[in-house]
């Protein structure tokens, strides 16, 4: 059974006061993800996969278009706060840029108090500190150097960490990660990664990739769409995609990315 | 074998703040030969940035040189431009022998003027008669495709890839013999990535420039166009090696980790599965003793606690800073 | 939270000296007219004196000691400058907010609305309005010059919010259940505490100001005793061409004490969060 | 060179414009019609309150705010009267000066304003943003700081208690100018040497009170725009191809400028109201001491249509200056920019 199903879901935004102007971001593009799938949509920077990203975590209303998660229509479907609540617990999201993921008003560990609100068991307080410490020590992270700390003085990975031990408090069904792993180190990048691919093999969590990275994408996924303007221009294994491009688009792009084992034709 | 055209030895840049101090870049030895391109590359925060400023001699308040020596060769000499003002090596060399393509080259161009007007008040800077310099710029527009027409438009008018074609023109119009690129592709998509990375092979296959130097955290770039990668660690060089020699076998721990944490979308890298350094880079106030990396390093040993390795030449142009490979190894 | 925030500030002199000046004339304000027990509207016969023991800072035409008006005006001239300050800053932060979150049409039309009203020139409608009013209290010059200030920050904290809405934590937040009005207590107003608090003291500005302005042209508070009052007598009684100095010269200063003051204290917060300003 | 996307621009500010003087001139409209109580009765009460005020005066008083405000009519109606005398230039009649027309008495006041304000505020403008920008350059020099910290103070002077200064200092104690009025009294505006050599020292200080406090806050914003756009890339870019700092710091300062130009349009209300106070300190024949007496008289058509006219003459000073950004800033001028 698929968990997610998108329909024909397009997003238009319209800017400007007196001369409304309509830029179409995601134009009718449907897929489905499977059960314990990891699936990454593949675009530059203004393709509509973030916009797409944001219509799926219930953030933007779509224009048009069904998104179904786990056979409820996420806007028509959930009406209860209860409903709501088990939604947010089962469709999260891991972000881009760890900086902009804390508020620098607040000590770092605030995100992991905020998954206790969508859960459904009431914890005491310290019944909650101890899950959040075990939650921190499976992200590799020491309890003792995160807790009371404030964004700024911490890395970019043990950031990207925290926001995974927000996953594991969840438990998610699926995960978004939006280009989890474009503004850390590339040091750092695979155990991010890993963690992710382990939140998969443990808790069998659906997990889709928005990304530029048709590295990552390719060394990840199970599945790969490719987006351009708005629309899914290829969609299939990464082999074929990356190996075999069918669309002219994914040609160029797999084409300029620079390899490590083999030189670019034509440079 | 061609000759060096900078030598860099035994540079200190430190940036001194009011009770600390960044070792920033930390007793580092190079040379950039004639007719190279060396790659630059390393973390966040491993000094490769500086390293660039250092080069340049761009040397603000609170980055100071607090030992060591830059020579570049002007004219068949070589000039000790570090132990010169800023000022001086401004005047002196900037824009003529050595040119830069910034960071986020998409911006470097002055908004509201016209091209054409910036080329004229940059001929009028180096004392060129306007005209001249205005028919070479025409000429290097259709070097790095783009239609001279454009030089009569103001940067907004260009499209994002186009205003980093036209840096590079303008950059090079005064042929200089080094060209600094510090990260210029970040800010692109791959396309004009790949775009950008041909332009800069051909000004150099076309001896419009001599050497370049190519600052960036990505290693695959660095194989697509450079001769010579340098890996930088801290504030310090870990390894300098040709590309190819590098990929094929990386000598120095950290190299090693930084070559299997690439993802490129090959199936090697498939195979190869992809591994994590462990740990954070050190902070440069008070990085730790010996080698810089060891308490990262998966292949440590006692020594490298207690002594600094030194860049040493352990094949025919491979060097290596790392006890793996030293007689002191104990 | 704010504490950790507001630490770096002590260090900038500037920060210092002027809020030093600034809590010195409060003071003034406050318990001055408690320990200088003199009636300003007392009328004597040492008439137009120069500053001496027993008028520190002299008299004017009727014989009034100007020490204390001076001590009576700073006070409701601070008032003023606060209450408006205050009005200004709810109607300011009520607009930007709304725009930055409703966005769409209500955006457009506050936006425009702001607009009109930063193009016209607000004292003119203050001389206005006030020119109806028969009895003007306070409150109402307060009111009045609060009304007409607020534009610049609305559109300030519309574009802090529309940027702050867009990271990514705010989206965190949502995910995690939060309400409008909780994510606005939690994540947005501490974002824009700092430049609505910078804002506030330069508000404060702009009511002393106004204040002394409409008080010049005869339309300030027709009861009390203001800095501005204080000015228009002397002007009324030409106080100037006849080389009273005492008369005019200390309100001046005071309110040219406390708006600078004021100032330096909005551009020292700006120097200690701006970090294209900070200085290592 | 006009081209489209600059007359759109301009296009849409006089939308703009028109539209925002509509709602000034409805608010001028409201205004008496929302004071509590009977206004018309109230207006006349207080007016022969005024000592000057005759019984022959506050009849004649009576009939022109009864044409004036026309309480007896509808409200819509009387709205549209209103704008479409507003619009014809018609102001109504004073009450104090009956029976002349308002505009009659503004025409000829509105130039000594202009005098005063336009020059002062430009010069202002012009030195603060060269000291602004002198100070960015100097960072943390003792210029800078020196820049800084008077502007941070001689911005706070309001206009006309500097005037005050200025009058007592110069004027009575070392009695070098004249302490007062546009030109010495009982001479007559001509075109004789004498009488503009006259102008001038009268115009000395009240211009110089201006242009001091007002040259702050222009060099505290230059200052602070010089230093964000230092930190830009083409700076960088620029002085790495060898470009002289004469020529950068002309960039830095063409860039820097060109939201000054803007400011300048939004500060001219401002300085319109501290003008006006400063004639009054001066006793300058302008609009400010027109102002003044028609505010002590309670001339309500008067001060309406004073208001009215000093309004529009912002918005088209306004319009002046966007029109004057466009054409200067290409990024308006080829529509890059909303």
């Amino acid at each position: 059974m698929s968990r997610l199903v998108v329909k024909n879901l397009s997003k238009v935004f319209s800017i400007g006061f007196l001369a409304r102007r309509n830029v179409e971001a995601v134009k009718n593009i449907s897929f489905e993800v499977k059960e314990k799938e990891i699936i990454s949509l593949v675009g530059e920077s203004g393709s509509g996969k973030s916009t797409t990203a944001k219509m799926l975590l219930r953030l933007i209303h779509p224009t048009s278009g069904k998104i179904v998660f786990e056979g409820k229509d996420i806007w028509n479907d959930i009406k209860t706060n209860q409903e709501l609540k088990e939604f947010r617990r089962s469709l999260h999201a891991v972000f881009q840029d760890p900086f902009a993921s804390f508020n620098p008003f607040y000590p770092v560990e605030r995100t992991m108090w905020q998954a206790f609100r969508l859960m459904d068991k009431e914890y005491s307080k310290n019944e909650a500190l101890e899950l959040i410490k075990d939650s921190l020590v499976k992200v590799g992270l020491d309890p003792k150097d995160i807790l009371g700390k404030y964004p700024h003085q911490i890395s970019g990975g043990q950031k990207q960490r925290i926001m995974i031990a927000r996953c594991w408090l969840l438990k998610p069904k699926f995960i978004i990660a939006d280009e989890p792993t474009s503004m850390i180190d590339a040091s750092s990048r695979g155990g991010i990664i890993k963690l992710l691919l382990k939140l998969r093999e443990e808790q069998g969590t659906s997990i889709m990739f928005i990304t530029h990275d048709l590295g990552l994408a390719y060394y990840v996924s199970d599945r790969i769409l490719v987006m351009k303007e708005g629309r899914i221009v290829e969609d299939g294994n990464p082999d074929d995609v990356v190996l075999n491009p069918q669309h002219e688009y994914t040609k160029i792009l797999v084409g300029s990315i620079p390899k490590l084992y083999r030189k670019l034709e034509d440079i | 074998m061609s000759e060096s055209l900078v030598k860099i030895e035994n540079i200190r840049a430190y940036y001194k703040l009011k009770n600390r101090e960044v070792k920033a870049v930390d007793n580092v030895s190079f040379e950039i030969m004639e007719n190279e391109i060396i790659g630059v590359v390393g973390e966040s925060g491993c000094g490769k940035s500086t390293l660039s400023n250092v080069l340049l001699n761009n040397i603000i308040k609170p980055l100071t040189i607090v030992g060591g020596r830059v020579l570049f060769k002007s004219n068949g000499e070589y000039v000790e431009i570090s132990s010169l003002t800023r000022e001086e090596v401004r005047e002196r060399f900037w824009g003529k022998e050595m040119s830069l393509i910034p960071q986020s080259a998409m911006n470097a161009l002055m908004p509201t003027i016209k091209l054409s007007k910036y080329v004229e008040h940059l001929a009028q800077s180096h004392g060129i008669p306007k005209n001249e310099l205005l028919k070479k710029a025409r000429k290097r527009f259709e070097d790095v495709d783009l239609d001279p027409q454009w030089l009569n438009r103001y940067p907004f008018e260009l499209s994002g890839g186009m205003r980093q074609r036209a840096v590079i023109a303008i950059a090079t119009l005064l042929n200089p013999q080094l060209l600094i690129a510090d990260e210029p592709t970040s800010a692109l998509d791959v396309v004009n990535q790949k775009v950008f990375l041909k332009i800069l092979l051909e000004m150099k296959r076309q001896g419009i420039v001599k050497s370049i130097i190519f600052v960036t955290h990505d290693i695959a770039t660095i194989r697509q166009i450079a001769d010579r990668m340098l890996v930088m660690y801290a504030g310090k060089i870990m390894e300098i090696s040709p590309v190819d020699k590098i990929v094929e076998k990386p000598l120095n721990p950290y190299t090693e980790g930084l070559l299997n944490s690439v993802l490129t979308p090959e199936p090697e890298i498939k195979k190869r599965g992809i591994t994590t350094i462990p740990g954070t880079p050190p902070n440069l106030i008070e990085p730790p003793s010996g080698c810089r990396f060891h308490p990262r390093c998966p292949k440590a040993m006692s020594v490298c606690k207690e002594k600094e390795p030194k860049l040493v030449e352990i094949e025919p142009q491979r060097k290596v800073a790392c006890f793996l490979y030293s007689e002191e190894r104990a | 939270m704010f504490k950790n925030m507001f630490k770096p500030l002590f260090k900038s002199k500037k920060f210092i000296i002027g809020l030093s000046i600034v809590l010195f004339f409060i003071l003034l304000g406050i318990f001055g007219p408690m320990i200088y027990r003199v009636d300003p509207t007392e009328m004597t016969w040492d008439m137009e004196q120069a500053p001496s023991s027993t008028h520190p800072l002299g008299t004017d035409t009727y014989g009034r000691d100007i020490l204390a008006q001076l001590l009576y005006g700073i006070r409701s001239s601070l008032y003023v400058g606060f209450l408006a300050a205050l009005i200004s800053l709810v109607i300011g932060t009520i607009v930007g907010t709304f725009s930055a979150v409703r966005r769409g049409i209500t955006d457009d039309l506050l936006m425009s609305f702001t607009n009109i009203v930063l193009t016209t020139p607000s004292i003119l409608i203050a001389i206005l309005i006030a020119s109806y009013l028969d009895v003007r209290s306070i409150e109402m010059i307060a009111v009045i010059l609060g009304l007409f200030q607020w534009p610049w920050f609305a559109r300030a904290i519309r574009a802090q919010l529309m940027s702050v809405l867009s990271r990514e934590y705010v989206y965190l937040s949502k995910m995690a259940g939060y309400g409008d009005f909780r994510l606005i207590v939690e994540d947005l107003i501490p974002t824009i505490a700092t430049y609505a608090f910078m804002s506030f003291v330069l508000f404060i500005n702009g009511g002393i100001m106004g204040e002394a302005s409409l008080s010049l042209i005869g339309l300030g508070p027709t009861e009390g005793i203001s800095l501005g009052t204080i000015l228009q007598w002397s002007v009324m009684m030409d106080a100037i061409r006849r080389g009273l100095w005492w008369w005019f010269v200390p309100p001046g200063i005071a309110i040219v004490a406390v708006t600078a003051s004021l100032l330096i204290i909005s551009t020292a917060m700006d120097e200690v969060f701006n970090p294209i300003l900070r200085e290592e | 060179m006009i081209s489209k996307q600059m007359l759109k621009f301009i296009g849409r500010r006089l939308i703009f414009l028109l539209i925002t003087y509509i709602v000034a001139t409805t608010i001028v409209f409201i205004l008496p019609r929302v004071i509590p109580g009977n206004p018309l009765n109230q207006i006349l009460s207080r007016l022969s309150q005024v000592a000057q005020a005759n019984p022959e005066q506050i009849r004649a008083a009576e009939k022109t705010l009864m044409e004036q405000f026309a309480f007896d009519k509808p409200w819509y109606v009387q709205y549209f009267d209103f704008l479409g005398n507003a619009l014809k230039g018609d102001l109504g009649t004073s009450v104090s000066y009956y029976p002349r027309k308002v505009l009659d008495l503004v025409i000829p006041v509105l130039p000594w304003t202009l005098l005063l304000l336009l020059p002062a505020t430009i010069v202002a403008w012009f030195l603060g943003n060269s000291l602004g920008a002198l100070a960015a350059y100097r960072r943390n020099s003792w210029i800078d700081k020196g820049v800084l910290t008077t502007s941070l103070i001689v911005s706070q002077i309001p206009y006309y208690w500097l005037g005050m200064i200025f009058i007592f200092f110069f004027g009575v104690k070392l009695g070098i100018l004249p302490v007062g009025g546009a030109y010495s009294q009982g001479s007559f505006p001509n075109w004789s040497w004498s009488f503009v050599l006259d102008v001038l020292k009268h115009y000395i200080l009240p211009f110089a009170s201006i242009v001091v406090s007002a040259m702050g806050g222009w060099a505290i914003g230059m200052r602070l725009m010089v230093i964000y756009e230092l930190g830009n890339d083409y700076v960088r870019f620029s002085e790495a191809l060898g470009m002289n700092d004469k020529r950068i710091y002309k960039y830095v300062f063409r860039n820097s400028l060109l939201p000054q130009i803007t400011g300048l349009a939004l500060s001219l209300g401002g300085a319109l109201g501290g003008a006006l106070i400063t004639e009054i300190i001066f006793n300058y024949p302008g609009t400010g001491f027109l102002l003044f007496r028609a505010l002590t008289s309670l001339d309500y058509p008067l001060i309406q249509g004073i208001f009215v006219i000093l309004i529009a003459s912002i918005y088209l000073a306004n319009f002046i200056v966007d029109f004057i950004y466009a054409v200067i800033d290409p990024r308006i001028r080829l529509g890059q920019e909303e």
